[in-house]
């Protein structure tokens, strides 16, 4: 035990002369650390509205209001909804910070706000490029007046890090198999996910539900993905067919709008929904035995559907549903329409339609494949013997350039076709594909491999003519990361100007010229050139990938006058789907825009629900 | 004399916290004490229940405010035993510093308040004044002065900033240059010696008795710490002491909390000099919306720097806990071991034994 | 632990006892054996009353209550596998007549939590000398940490139906 | 102290004084207590505010509500409330006395504290900095000058809707109404 005093205390008398400790507030201030967790801003252009920090809000702070003079745009993930803070709630505590997936919310180092009336501790944050009369310059602020409307401008405190996010940004790599191994044959490229994989890209979903407003068929995606992360496959395929009765061809070629939206693509990968949804459908080996669905009570109705693909098939599940009684008339040897002949082997196997086809077929819906409307029977007929018809024939014939000699050339549709269903197609060693859709991709990637097959372990050559330049390519990045990998080659910004014939009339090659613009200043399809700047590509085999369009031969002509067009030279139809003809209704690539299968069953879902009043009213 | 009624507190210059007691007093002897808590009682373990894991963090550290970062450290480990978290290795000194830092902010925030409470003033000043030089480390590493909220199921927030043990170590010596200073006016002072020596004296066998753990424990010679019995995070990579007194009263308690605080300084300095420089700092949890904690029930505890922190905690396999339940120190201190240490002493003294027997309100009120 | 599990099997007919990796071992019992358990356990040693807690398994329609020892030192300075140990007691009880022996007797600072548990789950100790409010002053029909009573329901119904003075001013004036 | 300042000694020296010295309510109500002792020692020193802390409410003038209000608290802050002399004011602290903060959904905790006492200021936060704390009094000055401090006014105007809403939670408040017309 020390010695004690009680002369010990007075040590404490040379403080007297040290400097004071105090600080001098309010004359002298102190630095406010950089990590300060203070009050609120958000950047509006960057915040997509997704609400994801009211959802973790540990005392219900924040809430989403709408704010109506900012553009709603869910295609693009981008809600005109932003949060409002109630600072008689928040706890300061950052979890808004972290979990924001864009990282547009940010704590700042202002915490001065004192006032008598409690409304004003509830405000909408925003930053200093759209607020500039709340945010002071460093010279005009002043701790006396500080509060939630008078505040320093970039003050940033606890800002938001990817690397301590609490979501997880990145995707779990998708297994496929390598470039050089997938270029020699057909065999599938993407090998799937299994269980584990599955369980952890579902458990990535932030559940904002901005790609649920984004997926043309606004498919419960959050539910179904949730369901996935349960581990119950079965639940989320039963989720996914209250909207979407192809999961099978979805879940491999959707174009997945919902990825472009999903909040954590701006500062990671976008959840893998397209895979999930595929993950889904191949766990469940035998849809009918698994799903418990059970068409409608029958009605009596007879509707005949013409086309069997995504449209026409989504569109007799859903009217089975009701009880109908559909017929689906297609002039292929199974169901799928394009999908069937369109999308290689590799994409999407035979087997996965057939999956989705049979399905619906066992639900009690009838196929009539090999049977062409107009050829094998009447459109009349049809018309009359049945309540309602609808068109879902798709984009069957293939453009041609039309320059010279390109009758010579094969057309993308025709390859194709002969490929997946027919008989493959001979190739040469080197050929041109003109065209920069995913069409084209497709028609190219295809060609490597049948000049893989056609040629072992020979020198190969597929190039790609395009009048697009990289960064306006239509077709997906993805499809062109993979055909680079794969090893063809781009010309981009180059049209086509000539089809050069050697003297036997067989193809040597394309003369092309430079491309000046792609469209015009409304943003229409007109290319303009260079006359005299000109490229000359060698090749034997020239195929056109350019775009498709409708085939309305088998409409009789006096009923094919009564049927109005947009000016996008698409069918117009009314908001039950019905065309200027009664009782005849249309979608997929005939109305949309869009032309793929997710908008595809969109528009069956909507001319499902307009023919069921049609045939009610009757 | 007659005996009579008193009640002591809440709004009481001698009452710590939002607490009060009853007492009996004939003369300004008291007869009986009757420990009367609740004033701020939140329900927290019901709150806890309607809250999922993650928005559970920042409550708990709400339950103490003097110091919040151990109930932090107490619900982190808990989650981590029933999910099966492992926290990296530097996560795991992080954590072991910050809450070594915690106890000794705590301890000069409890010296703010026997220093006060005594009308020490000039001692209350420095120790205020030293804690706030730590809360600027605190506000530097976690963004706020007092609740934190830095430590997360999984390891910590965020990885130290720039410099900042550096610093750490700077405060940390000019602290520990003023120990001279504290003891002279304060510990060895024979004024303070008289008003604590003696005074709600808790021996042995009582503290067994009633479940006394901490300061309380050690002031009767035993070295009760968790940290030793069942090292956690990274105390068992660094080598220390536990301080004991074998005193039992007052002045034995105030000096080994005194002794506790020297020892975490020294404890952080070696933690410094262990720590990987670089690495993870904490174990990505599983997405915040979708985290489900398989079925189970966990224990843990831990040695806050008022003695053994437990926490019950029950999952049911949902996104929320079943059931939560906290053992805090005070709750025994304050509710069982108070009562009886002040049966038989003055009036004046029941601040006097309340602070030297570490009693925090909200701790027992939860 | 092994030892103890013996030992305490051979006492007692009425256990189960399991014994985790991490020295904690999980008694379960019936609730008239508890007061006896736990004398017996604190004559081995066991001698820190940790914590008393109880679970509503509204499901079930029963209360599980949580009793937690673990041993205080034997020798001051010399740590031991001992202290380490942490045994969970376990007993169920009916929930609509709940009632329990008091371990008062047997564990002196068992009071407040007992007291606690009466307040905040409505279970009756048996022999308890002051079951009267802690915590709460307030009455509640339910006690609060019942898995049936809805706090935001109750904020609501409570806090929530109170006006604020311009509100109470407004109505009073128009009546 | 400028020349404005020494006109206003000359002209309401009561209320000058008043203002400037505030004599604090020793009651640690809640969490942000924690903030008092770091305000009130050598770091922050808010005696250059004219702030102490006083031991008693009889003789203190301003009552710092210090975070979340239980039940139980409630009842002892009115009380001491009713016991301050007036001209009396109040400023509550943090997040949880304007809309139940953390602690929304507790049952134990009210939601918001000027249903049952008036509040002359709110100070953002939780918990607020000590230097938050100080701007917070320069705040309280100005509306002191301004005559819109009245919280204390309105407590003794509309005495009886306080008293209707205080025993609507309680039901049975355990002492006298302050002031005579008590009942609605």
């Amino acid at each position: 035990m020390p010695k004690t005093s009680f002369l010990n205390p007075f040590k404490a008398i040379k403080y007297l002369f040290e400097k004071p400790q105090t600080l001098k507030y309010p004359f002298e201030t102190k630095e406010i650390a950089d990590r300060y967790r203070g009050f609120h801003k958000n950047d509006w252009d960057k915040c997509t509205g997704c609400g994801n920090c009211a959802d973790i809000c540990p005392n219900k702070a924040i809430t989403m209001v709408e704010i109506p003079e900012l553009p709603n745009k869910p295609e693009e993930g981008k809600k005109n909804k932003r949060p409002q803070l109630d600072y008689g709630r928040c706890c300061f505590c950052g979890l808004c910070v972290d979990i924001c997936p864009p990282g547009s919310l940010t704590l700042t180092k202002d915490f001065l706000h004192i006032h008598f009336d409690k409304k004003t501790f509830t405000f909408i944050p925003k930053d200093e490029k759209l607020n500039k009369e709340t945010y002071k310059a460093e010279k005009e602020y002043s701790i006396f007046t500080a509060s939630l409307s008078q505040r320093k401008e970039y003050y940033d405190g606890f800002s938001p890090d990817i690397r301590y996010a609490l979501f997880k940004p990145d995707r779990i790599e998708m297994p496929e198999i390598e470039p050089d191994e997938r270029k020699l044959s057909f065999i599938e490229q993407v090998i799937g996910y299994d269980k584990e994989q599955a369980k952890e890209e579902a458990g990535r979903c932030l559940e904002c539900k901005l790609c649920e407003e984004a997926c043309p068929a606004h498919l419960k995606i959050s539910d179904y993905i949730d369901a996935i992360y349960r581990d119950d496959p079965k639940e989320s395929l039963e989720i996914i067919y209250e909207d979407n009765p192809i999961p099978s061809i979805c879940g491999r070629i959707c174009m997945a709008h919902c990825e472009d939206a999903c909040s954590l693509h701006i500062r990671g990968d976008s959840l893998a929904i397209r895979w999930l949804k595929r993950y889904a459908a191949d766990q469940i080996k035998n849809f009918k035995e698994e799903l418990e669905l059970k068409p409608g009570k029958p009605t009596g109705k007879k509707v005949a559907i013409i086309g069997a693909g995504p449209s026409g098939l989504s569109l007799a599940y859903f009217l089975r549903l009701q009880g109908h009684d559909v017929v689906v008339y297609d002039e292929l040897s199974g169901g799928g329409g394009i999908i069937r002949i369109g999308p290689p082997t590799y994409r999407l196997p035979l087997d996965a339609i057939d999956k989705d086809v049979q399905y619906i077929e066992s639900l009690g819906v009838k196929f009539k494949f090999n049977t062409k409307v107009g050829r094998d029977i009447g459109f009349e007929k049809l018309l009359n013997d049945y309540n309602a018809v609808f068109m879902g024939i798709g984009n069957t014939i293939s453009f041609s350039t039309r320059v010279k000699n390109s009758e010579k050339c094969t057309l993308a549709l025709d390859f194709l076709k002969d490929n997946k269903i027919g008989k493959q197609r001979k190739v040469t060693k080197n050929i041109i594909i003109i065209g920069g859709g995913n069409v084209a991709m497709d028609v190219a990637r295809e060609s490597i491999r049948l000049q893989h097959i056609q040629f072992p372990e020979q020198q190969v050559i597929t190039k790609i003519v395009s009048l697009e330049g990289w960064d306006q390519l239509p077709a997906t990045k993805t499809e062109i990361e993979e055909a680079k990998e794969e090893g063809i080659r781009f010309n981009p910004s180059w049209g086509p100007k000539e089809v050069v014939l050697d003297d036997d009339g067989n193809i040597r090659g394309l003369l092309c010229k430079k491309v000046k613009s792609v469209f015009d200043e409304q943003g229409r399809f007109s290319p303009t050139f260079y006359e005299n700047e000109e490229k000359f590509l060698e090749g034997t085999m020239i195929i056109e990938a350019i775009g498709q369009r409708a085939d309305f031969s088998f409409l009789p002509e006096k009923l094919f006058k009564r049927l109005e067009f947009t000016d996008r030279k698409k069918i117009k139809v009314d908001a039950n789907g019905m065309t200027s003809i009664p009782g005849v209704f249309a979608g997929g690539d005939i109305v949309n825009i869009n032309m793929d299968a997710v908008t595809a069953i969109a528009d069956a879902k909507v001319a499902a629900e307009g023919i069921n009043k049609f045939l009610n009213y009757d | 004399m007659r005996e009579l009624e008193l009640f002591f507190g809440p709004q009481h210059l001698g009452m710590v916290g939002n607490f009060s007691i009853t007492l009996k007093v004939e003369g300004d002897r008291i007869l009986k004490a009757d420990a009367n808590p609740g004033f701020l009682h939140r329900g927290f373990e019901k709150l806890m229940e309607n809250r999922t894991w993650m928005q559970n963090f920042p409550l708990v550290c709400r339950i103490n405010v003097v110091e919040p970062d151990h109930m932090e450290l107490i619900y982190s480990m808990a989650v981590e035993k029933l999910a099966g978290i492992e926290v990296p290795e530097r996560g795991k000194f992080i954590r072991s510093i910050y809450c070594e830092m915690a106890r000794v902010g705590s301890h000069l925030f409890g010296l703010w308040a026997y220093a006060n409470m005594l009308g020490f003033d000039t001692v209350a000043h420095w120790a205020m004044y030293h804690r706030d030089l730590l809360l600027d480390l605190f506000e530097e590493l976690t963004g706020a002065r007092v609740y934190h909220i830095y430590l997360r199921p999984g390891g910590v927030r965020r990885d130290f900033p720039d410099g900042f043990t550096d610093r750490l170590v700077e405060t940390l010596h000019k602290i520990g240059g003023k120990v001279p200073d504290y003891n002279a006016t304060f510990f060895e002072n024979s004024i303070f010696k008289k008003r604590a020596e003696g005074i709600g004296t808790v021996t042995r066998e009582e503290a067994i008795r009633m479940g006394a753990v901490g300061h309380t424990i050690k002031a009767t010679g035993m070295k009760y710490d968790i940290r030793k019995i069942e090292p956690y995070d990274a105390y068992d990579q660094v080598d220390f002491d536990i301080p004991v007194r074998t005193g039992g009263d007052a002045y034995s308690r105030l000096l080994t909390i005194r002794d506790d605080m020297i020892e975490s300084v020294h404890m952080i300095f070696k933690l410094i000099d262990k720590m990987p420089k670089s690495g993870e700092v904490y174990t990505k949890t599983p997405n915040p919306f979708k985290w489900t904690i398989p079925e189970g029930e966990a224990y843990v505890r831990c040695e806050s720097s008022r003695g053994e922190l437990g926490l019950y905690i029950v999952s049911n396999g949902g996104e929320k806990p079943y059931r939560v339940h906290f053992n805090t120190p005070s709750y025994n201190h304050g509710l069982t071991v108070l009562e009886k240490a002040l049966v038989g002493e003055s009036v004046s003294d029941v601040g006097n034994i309340m602070i030297s027997l570490y009693v925090v309100a909200p701790e027992i009120d939860r | 632990m092994e030892e103890l599990k013996k030992k305490l099997l051979a006492y007692f007919t009425d256990l189960t006892i399991q014994i985790h990796d991490d020295y904690r071992m999980c008694i379960n019992t019936q609730k008239e054996t508890v007061v006896s358990l736990l004398n017996y356990l604190k004559n081995m040693g066991y001698e820190h009353f940790a914590l008393l807690s109880c679970i509503d398994w509204i499901d079930k329609g029963e209360f599980e209550l949580i009793y937690i020892l673990s041993a205080y030192m034997e020798v001051c300075d010399k740590y031991q596998e001992k202290e380490q140990g942490i045994i969970i007691i376990k007993a169920r009880i009916s929930r609509d007549d709940a009632k329990v022996i008091s371990v008062i007797n047997v564990f002196e600072n068992a009071e407040p939590y007992e007291r606690e548990l009466h307040e905040m789950f409505g279970i009756k100790f048996e022999g308890h000398p002051r079951l009267t409010p802690l915590m709460l002053e307030r009455e509640y029909e339910i006690p609060p940490f019942r898995k049936d009573f809805d706090t935001l329901k109750y904020v609501d119904n409570t806090f929530g139906k109170i006006p604020s003075i311009e509100e109470r001013k407004a109505n009073y004036e128009r009546t | 102290m400028d020349r404005n300042q020494i006109s206003k000694w000359f002209k309401n020296p009561g209320k000058m004084a008043n203002k400037y010295s505030f004599h604090v309510v020793y009651f640690c109500t809640g969490c942000g207590i924690i903030e008092i002792p770091p305000s009130i020692t050598t770091r922050w020193d808010a005696e250059r505010f004219g702030i102490i802390p006083v031991a008693t409410p009889r003789q203190a003038n301003l009552f710092l509500i210090t975070g979340y209000v239980s039940t139980k608290t409630l009842k002892a802050i009115i009380r001491t409330y009713e016991q301050m002399p007036e001209p009396k004011y109040t400023v509550a602290f943090g997040s949880c006395p304007i809309n139940g903060g953390m602690y929304y959904d507790s049952y134990n905790t009210i939601t918001s504290l000027d249903k049952y006492i008036p509040v002359d200021g709110y100070i953002a936060g939780c918990m607020p900095r000590p230097e938050a704390i100080f701007i917070g009094v320069t705040h309280l000055w100005k509306l002191i000058d301004m005559d819109k401090a009245d919280g204390y006014k309105r407590y003794r105007r509309d005495y009886k809707f306080y008293r209707a809403n205080q025993e609507q939670l309680f039901k049975e408040l355990g002492w006298p109404p302050l002031f005579k017309d008590a009942s609605l």
